[in-house]
Parts: structure tokens; C-alpha cells; sequence
């Protein structure tokens, strides 16, 4: 039921531009209006979530701490499991950011018959399936993002070049299939088979977990189809975007289609990204647990709101238990 | 404005990802300042003496497709004309051609920097066609020089 | 526990997953599954909303009229002081990395355990009330209504978390559930809503300093009696004082070291080591609990009930802070401390007055661990230890989820444990260090009448438990934290009958050798020793 | 004849369209694209090309056919016998034909000088190893090709020639030409060629170039299966070997001897 | 898991960072490969494959003597063999991972190595070979990587696994069988053309494979004293000779076809290895010394008590593994062009980056399967 309501949603975004070019000839809005929203849509809401999130403040430093403290000299701290410093956390995150370190650790459970009795035992197999798919599909879409840019930049700067080169590296067919698309399709297609076949994952699954994959996947799919199926005027398609990205938009000659289901799907994406989980680009950033030093018993982390509460004072405690302390012989402030 | 916390931080993460996210936008203001885009000139006309000595009416085939599949078509071609040996290519008119991307392509379109080079660069593509096939004479003769420039330093 | 079932039993777990959908399966309360809730008694002693007596399981919870504005109120409040809640609200993409990480649900199977789902509970009220989709699209953005059934699912589920943090490690943007289940339970305190094994102890702690309720000559009384053991196990005196003023340190400890066994071999470990040492210390009844419940009630019990450390530090007019075996102690001590109820700037930057040794990592806090103070002892040659004494211990070691995940103290114990034991074995390696499992008995939930829950819990421990007794013959577990000294016991004696539990400090105790003892033929327990041969016995004492 | 893009163009568009958003008719998008969309007939007929080297005919020292060849067909001399291409050159009479017994058998000399070039063997060995089919035998005229567009490089067709035919670029092939012909493509590194009979002329009834540059006539190009050919009468006509033919590659290229 | 195969003392991490050097000197004699062709290795027209191919021919053999080890354990449940099997499927994998980078170094166009699955062509050899090969590599890392990873866990074995190892066994057979036609099926080259190619391939990969394993059984040994079970080291050197002694006789087949026939052609590049040709000699110092030193490891290992003693043991299991590895190596690959089908003698000289890019591969196939057999032996040891 999810995943058709997802399906369904992806498909009818899909068919509301193919129609909409197609049929009703609305390029104007298709090319120009939607995307252009959709850019304000996505950094406004971007930015608007950073700030929401910046409005509250990390009363308390609560580092998860995964390696061993800073504490005597004889003993090897962990720099990045336990940060004791900028430059640890600057570490912690570039590891956590760049290569899913927590995912590395990934294990699978499971129940162990045990040999000598009649019990079981918990078993922990290792597991990265989930840390490869998703370094797989992040890098892959990184990459295919970076070279969109030969689309939004003139002159195009080498690096760009360089790296479609290296993504064309294998001769395959004509134009020369780039690997970054075979490894996001394959890697989508993992993450979204994971999430029906593993099923503790289908059980936590919500809708909003779908659409992306789907609109990911269909993003892809429209994407491989001009480029190696029903071919798109790729000039006019950097027409299209330069106008853009210089204030001056103006529409191409025909464009095909598929290039407007495309873009639309592409701005779908830019308008659901700030209301989505998919702010988790932003929020890692934000993860307390992980961009906190573990040092706290050595600098005094402040707590902007911090109150004073109700205690229960040594006079009170001495006055309620006076005569049994002097029982006791403890010493007293008060006689 | 309002209350906000690690402001410094905060906002050097917001301004990075805005700056990120806006290349497009400003990326000529600062970076590439003297060259606005220009679209590979829409207007060049195609040298088209060889195909009236031919008889042809003009290109093989109309403007918008060549321009989106003309890659496909190459590719298509010389599959048949390599391992088919069927080197005629009838287009929608009905008029035949020789499928050779030298021998027919190039002799219209005989200046490859306007007629190849202006958009791939545009597009950032490249082709490697060029690696093997060898393009107008006046190519040739730089080829030619460069060619026997290398064997007297050998 | 008379109706528990058998170990084999309960080992086996089923992780099939409910056809219903998880919002729709419902919330029931069997014996032995849940906490007893809050009784009115403690609750009015704290000054905590809608005293009454209640059960759990009753259908009615005699809750207040506004009990939703209130808490939806509160969650508001929450969302605007703590950042980490509105994040991690924000950004799980439930991935299901942390599904079979946490070990209630490797414990139970039930889907409700897996952390994603525990936040989920909240996510999903959390969704209705701050994000347009929710409000919008209700259900489909997987959001939801605060209701009575809600509260009980909270109640039940955010009361089977203790709040270990073993699946934030495991969580690619380190959302942890402990800080989740923390504000739930906040939540759930705003409207009278809480388990009395929590609070409790936590106006007992209010009240007299600790959350056995011990008052001032109890603890003097049964420190005492410890002191006759030790007199009669080594032949030594020892004189440990209480709320001297101008002692040097003040020693804090968990309250269950005075009095509860075996924390008390612990305690007896503490009082050796200080004796041989002849450190300038103090105890004191007031500040006489370590251990922080509010913790498990809120932050700013953790508060009410953390400042009488520090007052009474400035009041003895001590120069620094040293702390005992506990987890959640030092969970507070390390996190929160100093920054709730500091700056200490009336104490002195520690510095061990044995070997010089500058703590400068706690100069802020200005508290030290045992550990710590023990390792850098070892490591300057200033204690005399004779490793034999526990020979006839085979022991592994249980990184404390607080201190691991929260603090980050590996080494300090397992340094000490290899100076005073020769047969130390550690348990597999997905096990133990920062992937270490919780015994299913922290933050609170270490009462009787939720056994079968517990031992769940601690299903994971006790297996990786079983495995180094199997394989290596381990027979002493050994724990730096009050509640794994509480809880193992039983678990223990459940899963894997045959393993005892002891405090660190206690194996410190058995080794060292103190000025003059007299022979010693039986541990602090009285276990006899293994002792070797008459006629080389003397050359084992290094 | 199918009249094919113009007309079927928007169509096509439209189906891939759908077939884009349908998401997963991906396979039969590229079905429907990949085949069929710029196809044209061509007839088909029996030819098997071959051709006589007339051994008396041939003058000594004379290189006109191997240097009409390789210009036209822009072949590299890269002065160093390692990294050597030859389509069409001299050898002498002992390596091409290693068992005759050259003191007794007197229609040549061992030393004599023989021309050699790829045989466009019937059954070719090189053509049964190669992994993709860049070197196969072209049904119409029975000529050995070479794809240099699909060529890996990986060598096995030279091991499996029992002739030496083959020739692999092992460095840039246009840092060896001297002069450029404009009209054929050069290679690039790392690709196996060998002689193409040159395919690219005989189409329109040319003869192949070293024929054509042949002052003396001693070569002879025609269709070893039109029984009216040239060729073909040549062969009756005289005594002729071909190269190691106990091998059963049915070599297309005879020597009158 | 990946992860335990990185943790060891200094001394091994010196080792992974040698081999890692090494590995980058390779990449980078490659990189000049892919720009400067093949032009820079020893490599001609007369002698098309060489020192890379050699290299592969010989790593096939050792990638199937896995199934020795296979064989015994799951099809004869021969339960001494536990804890060596999997040592066998890491040096498999290892082993065609570097078939496999060799035969990338050898390609013209290594780009376009996609055209193999691209078109397809069933009657070539090389397009199976690449298939069974991949096949290979993927059953021997897959059953590798289950069964350790349940070794670990202690949970079940998948299912799938077991028949995964059943299919192995002929899959091995095949790996080597479909490489020894490589050559096997060429017409005129007179060394390959034989038809026990194939039987002498598995002989000589059942001598050298076991021969490789037990010298690295003996380096992990010496270096993180982990231990297998004696038995299995003795049973393994008893499989090591018994495939030399075939592999012996075979060749020797060989000799006593061409020069009792007397066929000039068949005689000519066992001359030409063994005692020159036409004043060429330069492979015949190493192909006698391949022969030398393969009969003195066989006669020395004949005796028991030599097998028994380690030191000797590894000493006349190097002297095979030398042996084969120069027999099947170099003499096969580049002999088999010798002379050449024009009746020419060319020899050849491998160059400097020819050697470096063959180092790397090397390199990173040391890497690879000493970072599988740490982690094998760290898993097993945590447990």
C-alpha cells in the first residue's frame, strides 16, 4: 500500500509534465516557472530548517563517546570515536560525512542455537551491505551532480571534464554510458529492495520513505532515457539552463519532452527536499552526539537557559536528622 | 531577529551551502567574467557545393535531428558499413548517400571546429571519432607536419 | 520469581514482525512487563504533578483534564531548549541500522523495541503538532494525534529503553535514543505520568542524600560493620571519616556500596585502597548517593538532586571530587555537571596527592573516577598488589554503558584488572567496549515486579556472559556501575548460573597488599583463596 | 525498404516518453529504440574474394604493392621491428613455405623473396578466437575483417594466425605515418590490423591497390567462386600452392609457382 | 569484517605498506602503459604475449588448486581440512584477482573490455574463460566470506552456500581446462597444440597451488604463530607431489611425442627451451633450472621424514612452486611463439615497466590475501 501510494504519486508528477509539455504545450511553466520556485522553494526552506533548528540551543554536551577518553597521559585516547578537540570532531564528521563511518560498524542479529543446551544465543554477523548501497548511491549522486554542472557553467572548468572522463572510462555503447548511472541505479534499486525484503525495515517503512526512491528512480530512468534511448538536443538543453541562470529565461527550440519530465521530477525533488527526511543532509551537521568535543569534565559547556531549581539544602537535611547524627558522632554545624 | 545559537557556525554552514547551491548563478560575476555564454552560432551554413555537385537537396536529414541524434546515427553507420558492408544510406527523401562520416559529413560541414568542436565544447563532450578519422585537408597537412616533426626528433 | 519462564524458553525469541501495522497493534500491560507507576507519596515529596495511586493496567489513569496541552505545551518547550530533540526529530531516515542493535529488541522481537520505532512514537505526535505535512496530510506524513492509547504505548516502550546508547553508535547521524526516551519521559512527568521505581529513589535521594533512604547513623552503622570484615579478613584498622571538614577529597560514592551486596565488597575495596594510600578523604551522609535518578526523571531533577555534590564539597571545604563505581553517576558527572551546576570555582584543580599526578581533564568538574585515580597509582608503583589473591577468580569485564557511551573509559579498568588478576578473558568483541550491551536493568527500571522484561534485557549481556564461561571458564563478572552490581545477580544466576558479579575495586581490594596484614587465606567475601604451595608463597607478593 | 526516422521519429519520442514514465519498461524502451531505427537494405550475394600471386612475375626488390598499400591505407612504419605493422609485404620463400625441401624441389629458391599478406582464410582461426567478433569473416565476400571500433587488443587472433598476418599497435600509430591519406582512417593504439583486401574500393569493381600498383600483372585479385573468373582460369590454368595448407584454414590466397 | 583484516602488530602494517608501494609503483608504470601502449613492455610482433599472460596462466593454476582442498572437505568430509579451506578460497580469489588485473595490464584497449559481454561470442575460449573466471572468483569469495561470516556469528550457514560449494568443484576444473584452451585449440603453434594441455595444467596447478599454501600457511605461522592442523599440512604436501610427479610424466609424454615422431614442428620449441635454436638460448638457463629444481623438490619430498620436517618441507615446496611457476610462466607463454609461425626466432626481453606493472599486480594480490587472512585469523581467534 505505501509503495503504491508512493509509485502512484511519482507517476502521476511524471505524467503531469509529460502531459503538460506534450499535450498542453505549458514548456513556459515546465522550464522556467516550476524550476525556478522550485530553487527558491529548496534554499529558502533549506535555510529556514537550519535556522529552526539553529533557534534552539545544545544545553548540555552530550558527545557519544565510542573510543576510548582523553584522560591520563599513558593512555591512548581516540582522537575520532572520542573527540577531545576541534580538530577530533572535524575528523569525527569528515569520517561520518564522507564515509559513513557509524554504518561501517553495521552487524546483523540473529538467533544461535547453542550447542550444549537446548537454549539460544543472540549472534552478530557482520554486516555492510547498508554502508556500501549507501556510500554507493551518495557518491554516485555527488558525482552526477557535480557533472550536471557542464550544463550550468561556461566555459566548463576541466575538473568537470576530468570527471566525465573518468565516468566514461569504459567504452560502452554510444554516448559512452557513464558508470555513476549504472552504480545509482543498481544502488537505488538495493536500498529499495532492502526496505520491502528485510523485514524489520518494511515494518518501520513509511510513505515518505518511498517517494524519494521512487522520484530518485524515476529521475534516473528519465535521465538514462534521453541520454541513450530518445535523444534530447543537449545544446538546447544548455540553452535552456544558461538562460536560466543568467535571469534571462527563454525557451529553446523543441526540447523533447522526456528532458521536461526530467526536470520537473528534478524540481519535485528541490521543492520536497526541506520538508522531508531527506534533510539529513542539513541535520548531520546538526547531530550533537557527533559534533561535540568528549572533554566536558575539562571546559565548562554553558547552558544558555539553565534555571535554578528547588534542592534540598545541608541545614534542611541537618535539621531533620540532628539528633540522629549526633547519635552517630557526626559532626554537626549546628549544635 | 530572533534568538540563535552557534551563530558563527550556523551561519558559515548556511553561507557555504548558499554559495554552493547559487554556483550557477554567480559563478560568471566572479569567476568567468569576460565570457558570457554564447550559444554556438545557430546561423552557420554548411559549405553545401559538394552536395548540389551531388544532387542532394541538403543534409541527410532535418536540422533538430541531426542535432540530437546525430551521434546515433554515426554510431549506427559505421556498424553497417564495417560489418554489414551495406554503405548506402537512404534518407526519408529518398535520396542516397554515401555513409561516411569523412567522405560525406565532413565535405559539407568541412570546418570541424565550427561545425563539431563549437558545440561539444559547449556541451563539454568529446567525441573520439577524431582519434582515427582523419579530418580536411587543411588537418591533414598540420598532421602531416606534426607527423614528420616527430620523426626528426626520433 | 516463581512464574518465570525457563531460560531456554525465553531464549527463544521471535523476530517475525506483526501483520498489523505498528500504530495499530495495541498497548497491554502484563505482569512482569511493566513498571509500577508513580505512588503518590514520592511524587508529592518532589512537588511533581497529579499525585495519586494508580495502576498502569487499570484502564483509567486518572489523569488530568488538560493533560494534552499540557504535554503538547511541554513538548513545544523541549523542541525550544533542546536542539538535539528538534534534530533528531527532524532527520531519521529509518534506515534500520539501529533495528537489532538495541537489547530489548534482540530480547524481546517486539518491533517496538527497535530504536527507530521507540522515536517513532514520538516522531509521529511530533509531526502533527511542528510540520506542515503532518498537519496536512495526518497519517499519510506518518503523523498522529496525542491520545490516551499513545500515552500508554509511550509509557510502556520509552520504560523498556535504558537509555544505553548503543544504537546511536550504530545510527549514521548519531540519533540516540537515550536523549529521546529522556525527553518522553520528561513528557510523561509533566502530567503525573511516571514509574515509581524512578522516583522513588529519587525522593529518597532528595531527602536524605541517597535512594536507599538511608539516614546519617545507618550509613555510619554499616560502613562500621564493613570495617569489622575487613579488620577480620586482612587484620588491618581502618578509620575512614564522615563530613570531615578540611579534608582534601571528598569521596562520592553509589549509596548501594554501603549497604548492598556486592557493592559492599566494592566499598570495602575503596576503604583498603584509601587506608594503604593514607589519603586525606571524607565521606559524607548527605551527598551519600552517586548515583542520579532524575536522570531518569528529568533534567532538572538531575539538577535538584546533582547539587547537593557540589554544595557539600564547598561546605567540607575539600579541594576536589572523588567519585566511586557508577554508571549513571558519571553518565551525570560527565555530561552534565559542570554545566549545571557549575563552575566549581571554590574547589582546586585535582592533582593526586600520591604520585602528582595533575587530572587536568577534569579541571572544569574537578571530579575524578576511581579508575582513573587507581591506574595512575598502578602506574606510578605506588600500591603494593599481590595478582595471586585472585587466582581463583576467572574474570571478564562489562563496560557499563554509561561510562562507555557516555564518558568513554575503556582502558583505566581493564589496566587495573590485568595489575591485580592474572586470568582475565574479554567477551566477544560485538559485545563489549563501545558496542557493549546493557544489562536491561539501567535507568531505572531495576524492580522486581518487571523480572521477566529485565531478563529479556539482559538476554544479549548474559549470552556474551555464557560464551567466555564456556569457553574460558569465566566465573566473576566484573562491572564499574551500582546498577550492574544490582541487576547481574539475578541475571546472571537466570542465564548463566555459576558467574558472580563484582565491583572493580573490590578485585583492588583483594590484591593489595596492606601494611600489616596478616596472612590472608579467604577474599573480602570470605571465598577461600587459591593459595600456592607453603614453601613459595612467599615469592609471589611482587 | 523502410523510409524510417522522419516519419517514426515523434512516435518514437512519445513511446519512450511513456516508456520513461512507466519507470521500469526501460528494457523494451530500449528495445523498440535501439533496433531498427535508421535500417536500410542492402542486397546480398555468393562472392569469395581471393587472389593469385604470380611468383615468376614478381620482381625483386621491387615494393611498389606493399608501399601502395600502406600509404593508402595509412600503415605506420615505425622503424623497429618490435612494434612493426605490415598488411601486405616480402618474405622470403623458407618462412612461408617451411616444408619443402628447397635442395630438390627447384621452382624456387629458399631465399627467394615471396609476397605475403593476410590469406582471408575460408576457415580463419583468428576469426574463431576473437571475444567480441572485432575480426570476422564478412558473409558477401568471404573477406576477413577487422572492427578497429570494437577491437580490446587482447592479442589471441595473432597467436591463433599460423601465418603471421596480424599486426598489433603497440605505439601510436600516427607518430609513424609520414603522409596521411585523408580519405581512410589511421588506427589507434592498441588494436590488432592486418590487410582488409581493401574492402573500402572493391565495392565499385576496383582492384585492390597493390594490384593496381602492380607494374609486372603478377597479382591478381577476383571471386574464387565465379567459375568464369579471372582468377579462376589463372588457377586452372597453372601449378599453384597455398600456405600451410595441412592446417585446413583454406587459405584465399594462391601462389603460382 | 573487511575491517579485522587491517589489524595486526607494525610488522604487518610495514608488510601492507611495502606491498602498497609496490602496488603504486605498478599503477603508475600502468598509467604510462595506457598513454605510451603497449610499445613500452618486452612484448613484439613476433611474440605477442608475454611476461602478463604468463603470469595469468600460471595464477589460473593456482586459483583452481583450491578444489584440492574442496574436494576432501566437503565431498569426502575429511574434517582435518576445517580450518584450511577457506585459506584455499582466499588464495583462489586472490589469486584470480590478479588473472584478472593481468589481463587488463595485457589489453590493447582495456576500456573497452565491456565489449566481452557487450557481443558476446560463445565459440571463443577467451569469452569463457573471462566467464568462468568471474564465476570463480565470486563463488570462491562468497562461500569464503558466509562461512567465515558465520563461523563468526555462529548463525547458520545460508542455505545457498552449500550448493554454491558443490558447484565450485567442477568450476575449478573448468577454470583451468577453459585457460589450457586458450592454447590448446591454436593451429599452428606446435607447443600448444597438445591434447593432455589441459590434464598438464591441473597437474602442474595441483602441484603449485598446494605448493603456494603451504608456504603461506608457514609465513602466517611464523609471523602470528596461528596454527592449522598438522594433518592437514601433511595431506596437503602428499596432494603437492602427487600433482608434480603427474606433471613430470606429462612433460615428459611430450618429449617422447615430438622427437619420437620426429615432426620437425613439434621438436623445434622444446629445442629451442632446452637446449637453443639457431644460437637463440637465452630461456634455456631457466627452463633447466625449472627442470632441475622440480625433481630435486620431488625426490627430496618422496621421503617421509623429509615431508615431516617443516623447514624442508617449505624448502622443497618453494623449490616446486619455483619450478612450476617458471615452467608454466614464461617457458609455456613465450616458448609457445618460438619459433614463430614465419619460422623465426625472436626472443624476449621483458622491460622495466613491463616488470614494475606485474609487481603491482603481484602486490596487490599479496594485499589482498594477506588482508584475508588476517581477518580469517583475527575472526577466529576473537571467537
Amino acid at each position: 500500500m505505501k509503495i503504491l501510494f508512493a509509485l502512484i504519486t511519482v507517476l502521476i508528477l511524471s505524467l503531469a509534465a509529460f502531459t503538460g509539455v506534450e499535450y498542453l504545450h505549458m514548456e513556459y511553466v515546465f522550464g522556467i516557472v516550476i524550476p525556478y520556485a522550485a530553487f527558491i522553494i529548496f534554499i529558502a526552506g533549506f535555510t529556514a530548517k537550519i535556522f529552526y533548528w539553529a533557534k534552539s540551543p545544545v544545553p548540555f554536551n552530550i558527545t557519544t563517546t565510542a573510543g576510548q577518553q582523553k584522560s591520563l597521559k599513558w593512555i591512548k585516547s581516540d582522537h575520532f570515536e572520542n573527540p577531545s578537540g576541534s580538530f577530533g570532531v572535524i575528523g569525527r564528521m569528515f569520517m561520518e560525512i564522507f564515509f559513513f563511518r557509524s554504518l561501517f560498524r553495521n552487524t546483523k542479529a540473529g538467533l544461535v542455537k547453542s550447542s550444549k543446551s537446548e537454549s539460544f544465543k543472540p549472534g552478530y554477523a557482520s554486516d555492510k551491505s547498508l554502508w556500501l548501497g549507501g556510500l554507493m548511491f551518495h557518491w554516485s549522486f555527488l558525482y552526477i551532480l557535480i557533472r550536471h554542472l557542464r550544463f550550468f557553467l561556461y566555459p566548463i572548468p576541466s575538473a568537470i571534464v576530468t570527471l566525465e572522463k573518468f565516468d566514461s572510462m569504459f567504452q560502452i555503447g554510444l554516448p559512452i554510458f557513464y558508470l555513476t548511472d549504472a552504480i545509482l541505479l543498481l544502488s537505488v534499486t538495493f536500498l529499495f529492495l532492502r526496505r520491502v525484503f528485510i523485514p524489520q525495515v518494511k515494518y518501520i517503512s513509511l510513505i515518505a520513505d518511498f517517494i524519494p526512491l521512487f522520484l530518485i528512480l524515476a529521475i534516473a530512468f528519465s535521465g538514462i532515457m534521453m541520454r541513450y534511448v530518445s535523444r534530447v538536443d543537449v545544446i538546447g538543453v544548455k540553452e535552456l539552463v544558461m538562460s536560466l541562470t543568467s535571469f534571462s529565461p527563454a525557451l529553446p527550440e523543441k526540447v523533447s519532452s522526456v528532458f521536461y519530465v526530467h526536470f520537473f521530477l528534478v524540481s519535485s525533488l528541490f521543492m520536497y527536499f526541506p520538508f522531508s527526511k531527506l534533510m539529513h543532509m542539513g541535520g548531520v551537521f546538526f547531530s550533537p552526539t557527533r559534533n561535540m568535543t568528549g572533554d566536558s569534565r575539562r571546559i565548562r559547556h554553558v547552558n544558555p537557559w539553565n534555571y535554578s531549581v528547588k534542592v534540598h539544602s545541608y541545614e534542611e537535611y541537618e535539621d531533620e536528622f540532628r539528633e540522629a547524627m549526633k547519635g552517630a558522632g557526626l559532626p554537626l554545624d549546628k549544635e | 531577529m530572533f534568538k540563535m545559537y552557534s551563530k558563527i557556525k550556523v551561519f558559515t554552514g548556511v553561507f557555504i551551502f548558499l554559495a554552493l547551491a547559487t554556483f550557477p548563478f554567480w559563478n560568471k560575476v566572479f569567476i568567468v567574467s569576460k565570457t558570457n555564454y554564447e550559444m554556438p552560432d545557430a546561423n552557420i551554413k554548411p559549405a553545401l557545393a559538394f552536395a548540389r555537385e551531388n544532387g542532394f537537396s541538403g543534409c541527410i536529414e532535418d536540422r533538430a535531428f541531426m542535432r540530437a541524434k546525430h551521434m546515433k546515427l554515426l554510431n549506427h553507420w559505421r556498424n553497417e558499413v564495417v560489418r554489414e558492408n551495406k554503405k548506402t544510406y537512404i534518407n526519408s527523401k529518398g535520396e542516397h548517400f554515401n555513409k561516411s562520416l569523412t567522405g560525406t559529413c565532413l565535405k559539407c560541414h568541412s570546418n570541424k571546429e565550427e561545425f563539431c568542436d563549437s558545440c561539444h565544447t559547449s556541451a563539454g563532450v568529446k567525441p573520439y571519432c577524431f582519434d582515427c578519422h582523419i579530418t580536411g585537408i587543411q588537418n591533414t597537412n598540420q598532421l602531416n607536419s606534426k607527423a614528420e616533426a616527430i620523426h626528426e626528433i626520433k | 520469581m516463581a512464574n518465570l519462564p525457563k531460560s531456554e524458553e525465553l531464549s527463544r525469541v521471535n523476530y517475525e514482525m506483526p501483520k498489523k501495522v505498528w500504530s495499530k497493534v495495541e498497548t497491554t500491560f502484563e505482569p512482569g512487563t511493566y513498571c509500577y507507576g508513580e505512588k503518590a507519596g514520592p511524587v508529592g515529596i518532589l512537588g511533581l504533578p497529579n499525585p495519586r495511586e494508580w495502576d498502569p493496567a487499570d484502564p483509567d489513569w486518572k489523569l488530568v483534564p488538560d493533560w494534552k496541552e499540557t504535554m503538547n505545551k511541554s513538548f513545544k518547550t523541549r523542541l525550544e531548549r533542546f536542539r538535539s530533540l528538534k534534530v533528531f526529530m527532524d532527520i531519521c531516515v529509518r534506515c534500520g541500522a539501529c533495528a537489532d542493535k538495541c537489547h530489548f529488541y534482540i530480547g524481546t522481537g517486539d518491533p517496538k523495541n527497535m530504536p527507530v520505532l521507540r522515536a517513532e512514537l514520538m516522531r509521529s505526535v511530533y509531526r502533527k503538532q511542528n510540520t506542515a505535512s503532518g498537519k496536512l496530510l495526518g497519517k499519510i506524513a506518518g503523523a498522529r494525534e496525542m491520545t490516551e492509547d499513545v500515552l500508554k504505548e509511550w509509557y510502556k516502550y520509552f520504560y523498556q529503553c535504558t537509555e544505553c546508547r548503543r544504537c546511536s553508535i550504530f545510527c549514521p547521524y548519531g540519533i540516540d535514543t537515550a536523549e529521546i526516551t529522556m525527553q518522553a519521559r520528561e513528557l510523561m512527568h509533566e502530567v503525573g505520568v511516571g514509574i515509581n521505581w524512578v522516583v522513588g529513589p529519587a525522593s529518597n535521594s532528595f531527602m536524605t542524600g541517597n535512594h536507599l533512604g538511608l539516614k546519617p547513623h545507618a550509613i555510619v552503622n554499616s560502613v562500621e560493620s564493613l570495617l569489622e570484615d575487613i579488620k577480620s579478613i586482612t587484620g588491618v584498622t581502618v578509620n575512614p571519616t564522615f563530613n570531615r571538614k578540611g579534608a582534601e577529597i571528598l569521596f562520592i560514592t553509589p549509596s548501594a556500596d554501603f549497604f548492598a551486596e556486592p557493592g559492599i565488597y566494592t566499598m570495602m575495596g575503596y576503604l583498603l585502597l584509601f587506608e594503604h594510600i593514607g589519603l586525606d578523604y571524607t565521606l559524607s551522609t548527605y551527598a551519600s548517593e552517586g548515583g542520579n535518578f532524575g536522570l531518569f526523571t528529568s533534567h532538572e531533577m538531575m539538577k535538584r538532586l546533582n547539587s547537593k555534590m557540589y554544595a557539600e564539597a564547598e561546605r567540607l571545604k575539600v579541594k576536589w571530587l572523588l567519585g566511586g563505581e557508577c554508571g549513571h553517576m558519571w553518565r551525570v558527572v560527565h555530561q552534565y555537571m559542570s554545566t549545571m551546576t557549575g563552575p566549581a570555582s571554590f574547589l582546586e584543580k585535582p592533582v593526586s596527592p600520591i604520585t602528582g599526578t595533575k587530572f587536568s581533564f577534569a579541571d572544569s568538574t574537578k571530579f575524578v573516577h576511581i579508575a582513573e585515580f587507581t591506574a595512575d597509582l598502578i602506574r606510578n608503583n605506588k600500591i603494593k598488589l599481590d595478582k595471586s589473591r585472585n587466582d581463583h577468580r576467572k574474570i571478564t569485564f562489562h563496560d557499563s554503558c554509561n561510562i562507555s557511551r557516555g564518558m568513554g573509559m575503556f582502558e583505566e579498568p581493564r589496566y587495573i584488572i590485568k595489575n591485580v588478576a592474572n586470568h582475565f578473558f574479554e567477551m566477544p568483541e560485538e559485545t563489549i567496549r563501545e558496542k557493549t550491551f546493557c544489562c536491561g536493568s539501567g535507568s531505572g527500571l531495576n524492580t522486581n515486579e518487571f523480572m521477566e522484561t529485565r531478563l529479556k534485557g539482559g538476554f544479549a549481556r548474559a549470552s556474551a556472559v555464557k560464551h567466555v564461561q564456556e569457553t574460558h571458564g569465566v566465573n566473576l563478572l566484573t562491572a564499574m556501575c551500582a546498577i550492574d552490581r544490582a541487576a547481574f545477580p539475578s541475571l546472571l544466576n537466570y542465564w548463566t548460573p555459576g558467574v558472580d558479579t563484582s565491583g572493580l575495586m573490590e578485585l583492588v581490594g583483594n590484591a593489595l597488599v596492606m601494611d600489616g596484614e596478616k596472612k590472608r587465606t579467604v577474599d573480602l567475601r570470605d571465598n577461600d583463596l587459591l593459595l600456592p604451595p607453603e614453601n613459595s608463597s612467599e615469592g609471589s607478593h611482587v | 525498404m523502410k523510409l524510417n526516422n522522419e516519419v517514426n521519429r515523434k512516435e518514437f519520442l512519445k513511446l519512450s516518453g511513456v516508456a520513461a514514465l512507466l519507470g521500469f519498461g526501460g528494457p523494451l524502451a530500449f528495445k523498440i529504440y535501439a533496433s531498427g531505427e535508421f535500417d536500410a537494405a542492402e542486397s546480398n550475394s555468393k562472392v569469395r574474394y581471393g587472389m593469385a600471386v604470380d611468383t615468376r612475375k614478381c620482381k625483386e626488390g621491387c615494393t611498389d604493392c606493399a608501399s601502395a598499400c600502406h600509404l593508402k591505407h595509412n600503415v605506420p612504419d615505425h622503424k623497429s621491428k618490435k612494434n612493426e605493422i605490415k598488411w601486405i609485404w616480402k618474405e622470403p620463400a623458407k618462412h612461408l613455405f617451411q616444408d619443402r625441401d628447397y635442395n630438390i624441389e627447384a621452382e624456387f629458391s629458399a631465399d627467394m623473396p615471396f609476397l605475403t599478406l593476410c590469406n582471408h582464410c575460408k576457415n580463419p582461426s583468428c576469426v574463431r578466437v576473437c571475444p567480441t567478433q572485432a575480426t570476422w569473416k564478412r558473409k558477401d565476400d568471404g573477406i576477413v575483417m577487422m572492427d578497429y571500433h570494437r577491437c580490446i587488443g587482447c592479442r589471441f587472433c595473432m597467436a591463433a594466425c599460423p601465418y603471421g598476418s596480424r599486426s598489433f599497435n603497440y605505439a601510436e600509430p600516427r607518430k609513424g605515418i609520414a603522409k596521411l591519406n585523408p580519405d581512410f582512417p589511421t588506427r589507434t593504439r592498441g588494436v590488432v590490423e592486418k590487410c582488409n583486401f581493401c574492402e573500402e574500393i572493391i565495392g565499385t569493381g576496383k582492384n585492390p591497390y597493390c594490384v593496381q600498383s602492380c607494374k609486372e600483372g603478377a597479382l591478381t585479385f577476383g571471386n574464387l567462386n565465379d567459375p568464369d573468373s579471372e582468377i579462376r582460369k589463372l588457377l586452372k590454368n597453372n601449378p599453384s600452392i597455398k600456405r600451410k595448407a595441412g592446417l585446413g584454414t583454406e587459405p584465399s590466397v594462391f601462389y603460382l609457382v | 569484517m573487511i575491517e579485522k583484516g587491517f589489524k595486526g602488530n607494525n610488522f604487518y602494517k610495514i608488510w601492507l605498506l611495502g606491498l602498497a608501494l609496490v602496488a603504486a609503483n605498478g599503477i603508475y608504470f600502468y598509467m604510462r602503459q595506457l598513454d605510451e601502449g603497449l610499445g613500452i613492455t618486452g612484448m613484439s610482433r613476433d611474440i605477442s604475449w608475454g611476461f602478463y599472460i604468463s603470469n595469468f596462466t600460471f595464477l589460473v593454476g593456482v586459483a583452481a588448486s583450491a578444489v584440492m582442498l574442496v574436494i576432501p572437505y566437503y565431498l569426502h568430509h575429511y574434517k582435518k581440512f576445517d580450518k584450511v579451506v577457506i585459506f584455499g578460497e582466499w588464495l583462489a580469489v586472490g589469486a584470480v584477482l590478479m588473472c584478472g588485473l593481468f589481463i587488463m595490464a595485457d589489453m590493447g584497449q582495456p576500456q573497452r573490455a565491456f565489449n566481452i559481454l557487450l557481443h558476446p561470442t560463445p565459440g571463443s575460449v577467451l569469452f569463457w574463460d573471462m566467464n568462468v573466471l568471474t564465476g570463480y572468483v565470486a563463488i570462491n569469495f562468497v562461500v569464503g566470506w558466509n562461512t567465515l561470516k558465520s563461523e563468526q556469528s555462529g548463525l547458520k550457514l545460508p542455505g545457498w552456500v552449500k550448493p554454491l560449494v558443490f558447484i565450485s568443484i567442477p568450476w575449478a576444473v573448468g577454470i583451468h581446462t577453459v585457460t589450457a584452451f586458450l592454447y590448446a585449440g591454436l593451429p599452428g603453434r606446435h607447443l600448444w597444440l597438445t591434447a593432455i594441455m589441459a590434464p598438464r595444467f591441473l597437474a602442474s596447478a595441483f602441484a603449485s597451488g598446494p605448493a603456494f599454501l603451504l608456504i603461506l600457511l608457514h609465513v602466517v605461522k611464523k609471523t602470528t604463530r596461528y596454527e592449522v592442523e598438522p594433518d592437514a599440512i601433511s595431506t596437503l604436501s602428499k596432494i603437492m607431489i602427487y600433482g608434480m610427479i603427474v606433471n613430470i610424466f606429462f612433460y615428459s609424454m611430450e618429449f617422447f611425442t615430438a622427437f619420437y615422431s620426429n615432426i620437425p614442428d613439434h621438436k623445434e620449441t622444446l629445442q629451442y627451451l632446452f637446449f637453443g635454436l639457431d644460437g637463440h638460448d637465452k630461456l634455456v638457463p631457466w627452463v633447466r633450472t625449472s627442470a632441475v629444481l622440480g625433481i630435486i623438490g620431488v625426490i627430496m619430498l618422496l621421503f617421509k621424514k623429509v615431508r615431516q620436517t617443516e623447514g624442508l618441507l617449505i624448502l622443497g615446496a618453494l623449490l616446486i612452486f619455483i619450478s612450476t611457476y617458471i615452467d608454466k610462466g614464461m617457458a609455456l607463454v613465450i616458448g609457445g611463439f618460438i619459433p614463430s609461425t614465419l619460422g623465426e626466432v625472436t626472443e624476449y626481453t621483458i622491460t622495466y615497466p613491463e616488470l614494475s606493472i606485474s609487481l603491482g599486480i603481484w602486490a596487490i594480490g599479496f594485499f589482498t590475501i594477506s588482508v584475508f587472512f588476517k581477518m580469517t585469523i583475527n575472526i577466529r581467534r576473537s571467537i
